[in-house]
């Protein structure tokens, strides 16, 4: 019965990843794409309020989108994890419905 | 699975006119609602200015569509949920929203409200229960 | 599985479509079917055959062409968004006394309907957007 | 030598509003347009913050936007101007320069 | 004074086309100057002459083209924006094999200097966007 | 007014990618060169991530512009602000960025570094003292 949740944006720029963690059910996953994957970043100011879900819920981030910002894989907080286009596929088919928070 | 009917979830967070995903996602509502599917829509952060009552666009020179969301009744879209949170957070209250309504042909017609005001976590509730959420 | 994908913006300007594409892609090259993307707001804009970006970039529609050409998708852009944008077959542009169109090849321009058949049809609907 | 910013999206949504805040010089000016005009309604969450920076700088919020959103003039913070597009005109030419936080 | 006028979205989707246009009517009815408005990133598609938005809607493509004409304003519309996004006027069109044009009266193809151009000889420039 | 020479600010607010904005700004900068004005660059919010070293768009398909950056002391854009409180809100800093240089031609030529970390105090001066600030 779980929710794969999209996030597209920067959550330091607007609040729809603060509002989709306000949402989010025990056993869902969280997919940060576009700018949202600069939010994955270890030691940013809102980095604590992410790791604070993690035992809850998952989060993934897209790999092409992180090397597009030129963010590694060794730098993002501890407990996100990254996945390609086909991974970001089967995240869509295992969860039972998609929400795009836009 | 054609056969099956789906719950259909229009999450709303955006204000009016600023953009037109308002306008749009209204359209497709619209459209929807011939489709005999189970519809519900969610209004939460920006997206409940999108019901205030005494919108005025003359000075802006678009079309003011928020009496469409009275028609909805007539479409029998009938739940609309509101996030409590929301509003307060931007100094709204129900008071503030258009006053909407369907004739219930369940229950002899009676004139009941549209809009329901819901809690945070039961938002989230009602996003969890969907077939299919659209957020435009 | 059955995927519905919905494209909210257009090319260049939002990355939107370009995820769409790609995701569109992963999900053929692994073995499910997409029968239907369906293009809205700004994402008509995909559309168009008069684009020239510069060389060393993308060309979006080309790609979105190829791939439903490769894998028999079917492309829609709404009526009512084209519309208020500019974007017109060659039908449309009779019908409203035009004196061009746009639209490129394996795309069609059709109704709001097809994007609700579109969600009861697909086991997941997956929207791109801004 | 003072500078007319213009903030355009939803203080709720983006952060415009509140890096413009950061950036502005006593004796500047702010202009409230298009969804920003949402944050000049009384008791909202960030109220407090703007009406704090109400002595240093003036805050104007463009009516057309206010009435398309139903929200009427004896709803805003205390202290927040209202003005319209010939307003919005001399706004433009009494600062010095304009500055648009998009 | 003079005033320069830059719009960075499309019409429709945002409202910073809509703004800019009130904008520069009542700078022009205040008796300002306004000699150019620049239209960059998506902002180029103001000036398409495909759209037919419903009859109840405004058309600012032609609001925007009446305006200039009344008040002789130079609407420029960047090159390289235009062309990733697909606005063509005849002699774009042709020089790039494309087999149609969409481009508005009143509007006008050129390169980024003249934006620089118009900061360089306005008294104020005013940026409207997403 | 168009023999003065003026000061302009290029304001850079938005990450690279997600939207056009970064690379078309960088368009203008490009071509605002060649008209002797005086020039400088503001980093501020997302606008850091444009700066960053390593970006590799290999997977998304589309043109990597951060090399670009690098050319800009060739064009005589030597001042690139980036505000220090935007870097580290969002964990990054001064050695995650590009390390850019301009040739000093009034000092023999001397290779210097064209990004100058500045508090959020400092950048509001800079914005302060400017004829026309450009933000897309």
């Amino acid at each position: 019965m779980s929710t794969l949740h999209i996030v597209n944006k920067s959550p330091f720029e607007t609040i729809n990843l603060n509002s989709c963690l306000n949402h989010v059910k025990e056993g869902d996953s969280i997919l940060l794409i576009e700018d949202a994957v600069l939010g994955a970043l270890a030691q940013n100011k809102l980095a604590d309020n992410i790791s604070e879900k993690l035992g809850e819920i998952s989060i993934f981030a897209l790999l092409a989108d992180l090397s597009a910002r030129g963010i590694g894989r060794d730098r993002l907080i501890s407990g996100i994890k990254t996945t390609d286009y086909a991974g970001f596929v089967e995240l869509v088919a295992n969860n039972e419905r998609t929400q795009s928070w836009l | 699975m054609s056969d099956e009917v789906k719950k259909f979830l229009y999450v709303n967070r955006k204000a009016p006119y600023g953009s037109i995903y308002a306008l749009e996602s209204l359209e497709v509502v619209l459209i929807g609602a011939a489709f005999e599917q189970e519809v519900s829509l969610a209004f939460l952060d920006d997206g409940v200015f999108q019901l205030t009552k005494g919108q005025d666009t003359k000075e802006i020179g678009v079309k003011n569509f928020s009496p469409t969301y009275r028609a909805l009744g007539d479409y029998d879209v009938t739940k609309l949920y509101v996030e409590e949170e929301s509003l307060k957070e931007r100094g709204l209250g129900i008071d503030d929203l258009q006053y909407l309504t369907y004739e219930d042909e369940d229950d002899d017609y009676k004139e009941k409200p549209s809009i329901k005001v819901v809690s945070r976590k039961e938002m989230a509730d009602i996003m969890a229960e969907q077939d299919i959420i659209l957020s435009f | 599985m059955k995927f519905g994908v919905l494209v909210n913006e257009g090319p260049y300007t939002h990355q939107a479509a370009n995820s769409a594409y790609h995701f569109t892609k992963a999900a053929l090259e692994n073995g499910h079917e997409v029968e239907r993307v369906f293009f809205y707001h700004d994402g008509v804009n995909v559309g168009t055959r008069l684009s020239v970006p510069p060389q060393d970039e993308r060309n979006l529609q080309k790609d979105w062409t190829a791939l439903a050409k490769k894998h028999n998708i079917d492309l829609v852009i709404c009526i009512a968004a084209a519309q208020r944008r500019g974007l017109l077959d060659e039908n449309e542009a009779k019908r409203q006394g035009k004196d061009a169109n746009n639209i490129a090849e394996g795309f069609r321009i059709s109704g709001l309907g097809q994007l609700i058949e579109m969600g009861i049809k697909s086991d997941r609907l997956v929207i791109f957007g801004d």
